[in-house]
């Protein structure tokens, strides 16, 4: 890994960004109804909608709006939310920081509960293990997602009694209650990615224990555990490194019901409210800053990649 | 093909898979010949009525019977996650093919880009552009397919990537073909296999994006008995009546399931392994 | 004295579709102590089963019907896999056809030489290290230490295969398989692995089988020889005598085809017309990138010119450019320098108009990969058809006569590239560069991955079909003894240089480079 | 019952949107009013039965004519920054509110008033441009609330980050999306209120999470809730399930100067297809009251008892034909996404008045682009609205020509009369004769079909005492509210 791959990494998390940008800033010009018609909802008098239009300055030429609002955020100044009053920066990056927050614990639990039934599948193969564990992963992610919450806090919250049914606790306010009210959204979350890991843990594996190899480390006489754990284990489970990248990606935005239901302010919920307020400057932030999370750990992940696995080399 | 067929139908997940599409497929044909009931029927005394011999699945908020519009909603499901799927695979497997195929600074210009747009996650996108052109299903539709559009250029990249090297690709380039025959005749038909594969398992996550949709107000209308908008409108009943939650979402779960065993079994049937 | 490995009356199918595949029938043999035995035998005659067979590694669809193999005295057909593994590596070792895949990308060649060392000789890892270190020197590989520490992917392939040869030798095994263990390396340095080879077997006395389809080479490395056809062996004898006094017709059939340089094929002379020049050709795969010095050019300005109507043989070691020169001239790769075409200067490929598409064509080495799966050999052969101006009309008689050319039945024309054999593939491959009525056709190592009788025949196609049309090849092959036969002239690249181009008649003489030398002598002996 | 109130505690009470507004003169949803109610005061406070109370105001009196009204305040007021509330503030604040730039949406609410000016320190006269009876009501209106003079004149916006007012609560901490903290204003002018040290409003966006949260003691007190969810928190133990009948209301808005609903016919036809009973059952879980097309409420004070239409197809068939619709007519229905139940209201009327003719195809929309497109302009459309404190507050809002909202424009000027003499009235008898008119004019001509009102719906835990739900939706009182000695100990 050479630093101007590193540069390079860097220069297309930019472009990433700027892509994006553009996107969304489109995306929300073509929003219908304009901000200040849904901030001022049902009050809306003529007089009133001018002093917004003028304050927030949408009377401008579009490209003008745009390259001010890139200016202005460069300068990490997203302006003021449209709906609240408070400064958009501040508030997303919070949001992110909780939904980073999930996305690593679902993450971490889905890691625990994916790869050795993926492993144990392929090892498997064919046997009453391997459908076993086949069912239990269709299972997570055959129900949407809602119905999946709906049900976990159904059973383990209302009838059980075991956690809260919902509510986020900062971690820094009271660490135990944090992880407690955790718990169900990480699980549901994990529950929908254990299946789309485990396959593929399962299917690399398979790939693996077929390759050219794997035969001669057998055909070498090494016994069967040792070519399991030291030639197959590794290699099958890099590529799932790149797939986590992209799961935290699912994880930062796709999983707004989730969020919706355990009432956690994250990132994906917040830019949710922004789109049905219509709140410009909140969305163009939020989706800014999830993607630039995206980017980023897209490349952490391929730089993992290359520490793990000697043959990659990045220059 | 009905080679491939057979040994689709030997796998176990394929058989499963294409049995359990078969009974879906006929709900979408013969769905409203099969309901019991008028789906949009609504009976003020049967509200809620638990599983029985009048309502075999229940009947729902406005008394409907649940089994008729689960039969007659599998039309405004189905289909409309299959075209999504299609739209969107169509669209990805043409821009990842030409990506494969132009190469070098394009290439490059066009990955970056997608990567860009799946930078953004793809409720988001299918939030901000069913919020764009209004709600509803078709429009639901555009949005999802767009979502799906370039995870799809990439596998199909990756794949054409392979094709573009192969001789015959380059036998074309050699005797001059326009790139458009090269993209769509002589590379395209070869990348679609993966591609297939890719689409199948994408059916279920259309599926559960329209859900999602729906869930979120914006996907169908109702009283439309998409099976979405029929878990999102239960889910406040649940502890009410479970079962007008629980029949539709077993039923998206069916086709979820179905679409992924097919998946896995054209995977196993389309790349036969060297088993020993 | 009792036969290492004897094997009695096995008889294998492979089930299929709609009726199994009988693969091996009634083979017996019998391997002495010591003793090499190499297997011929056309492509796809069974000789890769045979060795899984023995190795106990057969695909799940394989059936054994009868039959006995027994190593020693072990009947290795009775054994648990508990057993197996302890038998495979101590008492019998393999070596495949390409050393590339046989390492694990992810852990150190020293890693994977001692955890073999090991397991099979039961030394503690620093003993195997110590034992590995010697191997590995021993083999002439520099500097062993610093190798051992490397990742499969930092070596070269003949260095691979060293370092699997050397360890397979190393375990002390009663027996070891080569399933052709150097037809993924060039010629070269297949020869010096032939050299360690015998050096080895020479100084460890171990039994083995050699499998190859190259009959020069196996006369070279075997005591006995068998020849396998169809699953079953046609003849077996000492290998000094089977190929001079070949007695089964198969085995004849096999020495025939094998190319002799001193049998010319090719008696004419070409014309003086220059056809075609390459002008100080270099071709440049990675772009300039910032920051960073530019890798060296896999060309370097290299000039030739094609005479109509010649044959310009191109030959070099592995990765010396030969097939960069081709993409070149087609316009696959961007190059510096110019060609001058029929006295037009061309400096890129954007100046490739229809003309010079037409006139000049491409033949690649596989024919897998060049016929397009997903149409029939008429869709194939009707686009250059079209293309260069055939209408729509008389189309599918063009491709008839085509098909008639290349010595196939018409009817072909609505077959699928996958049902047809490698051959098959080549001579459709053949027919679509020669729709174009070209001038020069470009073959690229079109022989390599065939067996002797199939290229043989090929070849006779090619020179028939230079009568008919008066085409001009440029043929690039590995095969020294084979371009003796047909080329005028000989190119020889090494390095992405041109070291050498010669009259056919002067690569013997004096005053060639090295390395052409060198060439010369590595190529094989022909047989018979 | 205040003098056993226990002082102390921490109260948490839910609320299922975010207060994202918390700029006392913008609010407009109910967490937001909760909020800007424990934050500021009004003159004047709605307590039990829409009655009106003094709040920063001691004492009222009109002139003859109705059109001047004389307020004093309290003595000793302050804001929480320690400065005093004087008349120059509210008369500040007034100012304000009526600016159109400062869209307020208690512009249209607080009354017919002219110019508000200081007497004295503590002594404010409100000259109204027309007699107005309930003028003590409509400053009770949610964004009546009194904030300092001097931050209108530096910065008005600044309001929507922190907060000056003179409220029975000081702002802790603002995260609208999640928690908004409040504390105990110790300069509060009744010295014995609140009882409670804290409050913390939670954000549930999820109706049935939030019941969960409540059952599991995560909450003390929810504002609301909806029927589904209220069967759940009657079984629950610990749990009080709260309900009073309101004059929240669901309506179908007819723009009555397009075809087809231009003709009366149209508008009474579907009236008559829509059945009553059953609808509180559809929509309202069974919650509610069935609507008579006029949005006073039997919660209301001046409600004219009144048989309820009986859905009759084939007269609605008939009057149908009569209109020029004997083959039936298609109609577009659309409804908002918020809240749910304007859909379920489409999707009811639709397979109601299907028999009759109407081929009604429902299309719902998010709450902003109904907003922007459909709302006040739209043709035929499912309306949502909170109970006013008075009749004339509906009449006015809703339905007179000049209207704020006048969504149907129906513009009916004997209904204007009607209205506006009314407010000149202060004999109860009178005003309701001539809302008895009002509403009788109503139900025959059908401006929009009334078919439900829904009861307000909450709960709360065992041990919170002191707090009544308030059919008005956004009065809350949190400052008479105390917690039992079961209450969980919150640090
Ligand atoms: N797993 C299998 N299933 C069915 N048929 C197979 C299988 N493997 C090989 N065959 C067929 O069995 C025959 C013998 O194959 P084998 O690989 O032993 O040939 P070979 O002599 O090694 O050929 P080559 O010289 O090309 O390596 C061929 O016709 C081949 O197509
Ligand atoms: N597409 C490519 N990108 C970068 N480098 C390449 C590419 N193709 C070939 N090379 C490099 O260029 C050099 C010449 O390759 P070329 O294929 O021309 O060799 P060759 O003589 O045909 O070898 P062989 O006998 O193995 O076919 C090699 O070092 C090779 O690694
Ligand atoms: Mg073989
Ligand atoms: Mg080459």
């Amino acid at each position: 890994m050479s630093a101007s791959w590193l540069l390079r990494r860097l220069a297309l998390i930019l472009y990433t960004t700027f892509i994006v940008s553009v996107l969304v800033f489109g995306i929300t010009q073509a929003l219908p109804a304009d901000a200040a018609v849904t901030l001022l909802g049902e009050n809306a008098t003529a007089e009133a909608l001018n002093a917004i239009r003028e304050r927030l300055g949408l009377g401008d030429p579009i490209w003008w709006q745009y390259l001010r609002w890139v200016g202005h955020a460069a300068t990490g100044d997203f302006g003021l939310s449209m709906r609240t009053g408070q400064p958009v920066g501040p508030e997303m990056l919070t949001a992110l920081g909780r939904s980073l927050l999930l996305a690593v614990a679902a993450i971490l639990v889905m890691l625990v509960i994916a790869v050795p039934l993926g492993m144990l599948a392929a090892v498997r193969q064919g046997k009453l293990a391997d459908m076993a564990t086949g069912l239990i992963s269709y299972l997570g992610v055959s129900f949407p997602e809602f119905v999946t919450a709906t049900l976990l806090a159904m059973l383990l919250a209302d009838t059980l009694q075991w956690l809260p049914a919902t509510g986020y606790v900062s971690p820094l306010e009271d660490f135990g209650g944090a992880l407690r009210h955790l718990a169900l959204p990480v699980l549901t979350a994990s529950l929908i990615l254990v299946a789309h890991v485990a396959r593929m843990v399962r299917s690399e594996t398979l790939d693996v224990l077929h390759s050219d190899y794997i035969r001669a480390a057998r055909l070498k006489g090494l016994p069967e555990r040792t070519v399991l754990v030291r030639h197959a284990l590794r290699n099958a489970l890099l590529p799932v490194v790149t797939i986590v990248a992209l799961d935290v990606g699912y994880l930062l935005g796709g999983i707004i019901v989730i969020e919706e239901i355990f009432a956690i302010p994250g990132i994906g919920r917040q830019l949710m409210v922004a789109v049905t307020a219509r709140d410009l400057p909140s969305i163009q932030a939020g989706a800014l800053i999830m993607s630039a999370t995206y980017a980023v750990a897209n490349t952490l992940a391929d730089v993992a990649y290359a520490v793990l696995d000697k043959r990659i080399r990045y220059d | 093909m009905t080679d491939l067929l057979r040994r689709l139908m030997r796998t176990p997940q394929g058989a499963i898979g294409l049995i359990l599409l078969a009974v879906l497929a006929a709900v979408c044909l013969f769905g409203p010949w099969l309901a019991p009931h008028d789906p949009e029927k609504m009976d003020f005394l049967g509200r809620f009525r638990p599983l029985g011999a009048q309502n075999w699945f229940g009947a729902d908020q406005f008394g409907r019977d649940v089994l008729s519009r689960l039969l007659v909603g599998a039309r405004s499901t189905l289909p409309m996650a299959l075209a999504a799927t299609l739209l969107g695979t169509v669209a990805g497997a043409v821009v990842g093919t030409a990506s494969a195929y132009l190469g070098g600074r394009w290439d490059e210009a066009i990955m970056r880009t997608i990567d860009a747009v799946m930078a953004v996650p793809g409720l988001l996108l299918a939030l901000l552009l069913v919020s764009t052109l209004g709600n509803g299903a078709g429009n639901a539709m555009i949005a999802i397919a767009v979502t799906f559009a370039p995870g799809m250029a990439r596998v199909t990249r990756a794949v054409a990537l392979t094709v573009r090297g192969q001789d015959y690709v380059k036998s074309a380039t050699v005797r001059g073909e326009s790139a458009s025959w090269i993209i769509f005749r002589e590379m395209l038909p070869n990348v679609m296999a993966p591609v297939v594969i890719e689409a199948t398992i994408r059916v279920s996550f259309a599926v559960m994006l329209f859900a999602t949709l729906s869930f979120l107000g914006l996907g169908a209308q109702p009283p439309a008995s998409e099976w979405g908008l029929m878990v999102a409108e239960a889910r406040q009943y649940v502890h009410q009546a479970p079962w007008i939650l629980i029949a539709p979402s077993l039923a998206i779960a069916m086709t979820a399931i179905a679409f992924n065993l097919l998946g896995d079994g054209l995977r196993d049937a389309m790349n036969p392994r060297d088993e020993r | 004295m009792t036969a290492v490995l004897s094997l009695r009356d096995y008889t294998l199918d492979y089930l299929t579709g709609s009726r199994p595949l009988r693969v091996l029938q009634d083979i017996s043999l019998d391997i002495a102590p010591g003793e090499v035995l190499g297997l011929v035998g056309e492509s796809g005659s069974g000789k890769s089963t045979l060795a899984w067979a023995i190795m106990r590694h057969l695909p799940k669809n394989a059936r054994e019907l009868s039959g006995t193999i027994r190593l020693g005295g072990t009947d290795l057909r009775s054994l648990p896999p508990r057993e197996l593994t302890r038998i495979r590596g101590r008492r019998i070792g393999m070596v495949f056809q390409d050393p590339s895949t046989a390492l694990n990308p992810t852990l150190t060649v020293g890693r994977q030489v001692t955890e073999t060392l090991v397991n099979n000789r039961g030394l503690t890892r620093r003993a195997a290290w110590d034992l590995a270190l010697e191997l590995l020197g021993h083999v002439e590989l520099r500097d062993p230490e610093a190798l051992m520490r490397r990742y499969p992917h930092q070596i070269s392939g003949g260095e691979k295969q060293r370092i699997l040869i050397a360890t397979a030798f190393g375990c002390r095994p009663e027996l070891i398989v080569f399933d052709e263990p150097t037809t993924a390396l060039d010629v070269i340095t297949g020869a010096r692995i032939l050299d360690l080879f015998a050096r080895l077997r020479a100084e460890t006395g171990v039994a083995a089988l050699y499998i190859s389809h190259d009959l020069a080479l196996v006369s070279r490395v075997a005591d006995r020889v068998a020849v396998m056809k169809k699953g079953r062996l046609v003849e077996e004898a000492p290998a000094a005598s089977i190929f001079a006094r070949p007695a089964h017709e198969e085995t004849r059939k096999l020495v025939a085809a094998v190319p002799r340089p001193e049998n010319r094929l090719v008696h004419d002379r070409p014309g003086d017309r220059v056809l075609l020049a390459a002008e100080a050709v270099s071709v440049r795969y990675a772009r300039p990138r910032l920051f960073r010095p530019p890798p060296p050019p896999a060309t370097h300005a290299v000039g030739f010119d094609i005479k109509a109507g010649e044959i310009l043989g191109i030959v070099g070691e592995s990765g010396s450019g030969k097939s960069s020169i081709a993409r070149a001239l087609t316009g696959l790769a961007d190059f510096s320098g110019g060609i001058r075409f029929d006295g037009r200067p061309i400096g890129s490929a954007r100046d490739m108009d229809g003309a010079y598409r037409r006139a000049v064509q491409i033949v690649f080495q596989h024919p897998d990969g060049s016929l397009n799966p997903r149409q029939t050999v008429g869709e194939i052969l009707s686009r250059p058809l079209k293309l260069f101006g055939t209408g729509q009309a008389n189309l599918s008689a063009e491709i008839g006569r085509l098909l008639e050319q290349v010595r196939l039945p018409a009817a072909y024309a609505t077959r699928w590239p996958h049902q047809l054999s490698g051959g098959e593939k080549q001579r459709v491959a053949i027919a679509r560069a020669f729709a174009a009525k070209p001038s020069l056709v470009i073959c690229d190592e079109i022989t390599a991955p065939l067996d002797v009788s199939v290229q043989a025949s090929i070849i006779e196609l090619l020179l028939s079909l230079r009568a008919e049309t008066g085409a001009a090849y440029l043929f690039i092959t590995h095969d020294i003894n084979l371009i003796r036969q047909i080329a005028h002239r000989i190119a020889v690249m090494r390095r992405g240089e041109l070291v050498d181009l010669l009259p056919i008649d002067a690569v013997d003489a004096d005053h060639v480079h090295p390395y052409t030398r060198d060439l010369m002598a590595a190529s094989p002996t022909p047989v018979g | 019952q205040q003098s056993a109130a226990r002082r102390g505690g921490v109260l948490r009470i839910s609320v299922d949107q975010a207060a994202s507004v918390i700029h006392p003169l913008r609010t407009r949803v109910n967490p937001e009013y909760l909020v800007a109610e424990l934050l500021y005061s009004g003159l004047t406070r709605l307590a039990a039965g829409m009655k009106v109370e003094p709040d920063l105001a001691l004492s009222w009196t009109p002139d003859q004519t109705l059109t001047e009204w004389t307020f004093v305040l309290r003595p000793g007021l302050t804001f929480h920054d320690g400065s005093p509330c004087t008349a120059a503030d509210v008369v500040a604040t007034f100012t304000a509110i009526l600016d159109p730039k400062t869209a307020s949406p208690g512009r249209t609410n607080v009354g017919p008033i002219k110019e508000v000016t200081a007497k004295d320190e503590r002594t404010v006269l409100f000259r109204l441009t027309s007699p107005y009876a309930d003028l003590p009501v409509a400053l009770a209106y949610t964004n009546a609330r009194i904030v300092p003079a001097k931050v209108i004149e530096t910065d008005l916006d600044s309001l929507s980050r922190s907060a000056v007012g003179t409220g029975p609560f000081k702002l802790v901490s603002f995260e609208p999306d999640r928690k908004i903290v409040v504390e105990r204003n110790p300069a509060y002018y009744d010295p014995a209120r609140p009882y409670l040290d804290r409050v913390e409003v939670l954000v549930y966006p999820d109706r049935t999470a939030e019941a969960s949260a409540l059952i599991s003691g995560d909450i003390d007190l929810m504002l609301g809730t909806a029927p589904g969810e209220y069967q759940r928190l009657e079984k629950a133990s610990g749990v009080k399930a709260l309900r009073v009948p309101s004059g929240q209301f669901l309506n179908v808005n007819m723009g009555c100067d397009q075809k087809p609903f231009s003709d009366p016919r149209v508008r009474k036809a579907l009236a008559l297809s829509v059945d009553r009973e059953a609808m509180v059952g559809f929509v309202a879980g069974g919650y509610g009251t069935p609507g008579n097309d006029t949005p006073i409420s039997p919660a209301y004070r001046f409600h004219r008892e009144q048989p309820l239409r009986k859905a009759d197809l084939a007269q609605a068939k008939k009057l149908l034909a009569e209109a020029g619709y004997p083959n039936g007519v298609d109609l577009t229905m659309i409804a908002s996404d918020k809240p749910g139940t304007r859909t379920e209201l489409a999707v009811a009327i639709r397979e109601m008045a299907k028999p009759a003719g109407f081929r009604i195809q429902v299309q719902t929309m998010p709450h902003a682009t109904y907003l922007d497109q459909v709302w006040k302009k739209g043709n035929f459309y499912v309306g949502f609205y909170n109970m006013q404190a008075t009749a004339d507050a509906v009449f006015s809002l809703l339905y007179t020509s000049d209207a704020a909202w006048n969504e149907t424009r129906w513009n009916n000027k004997d209904f204007d009369a009607l209205v506006a003499e009314a407010r000149t009235k202060t004999d109860e008898t009178e005003r309701a004769a001539l809302y008895t008119k009002a509403q009788q004019l109503m139900h025959d001509e059908v401006p929009s079909v009334i078919p439900v009102f829904f009861d307000l719906l909450a709960a709360r835990r065992d041990y919170v005492e002191g707090y009544d739900l308030h059919p008005r939706g956004s009065v809350f009182r949190l400052d008479f509210v105390s917690l039992g000695a079961a209450a969980p100990k919150r640090g």
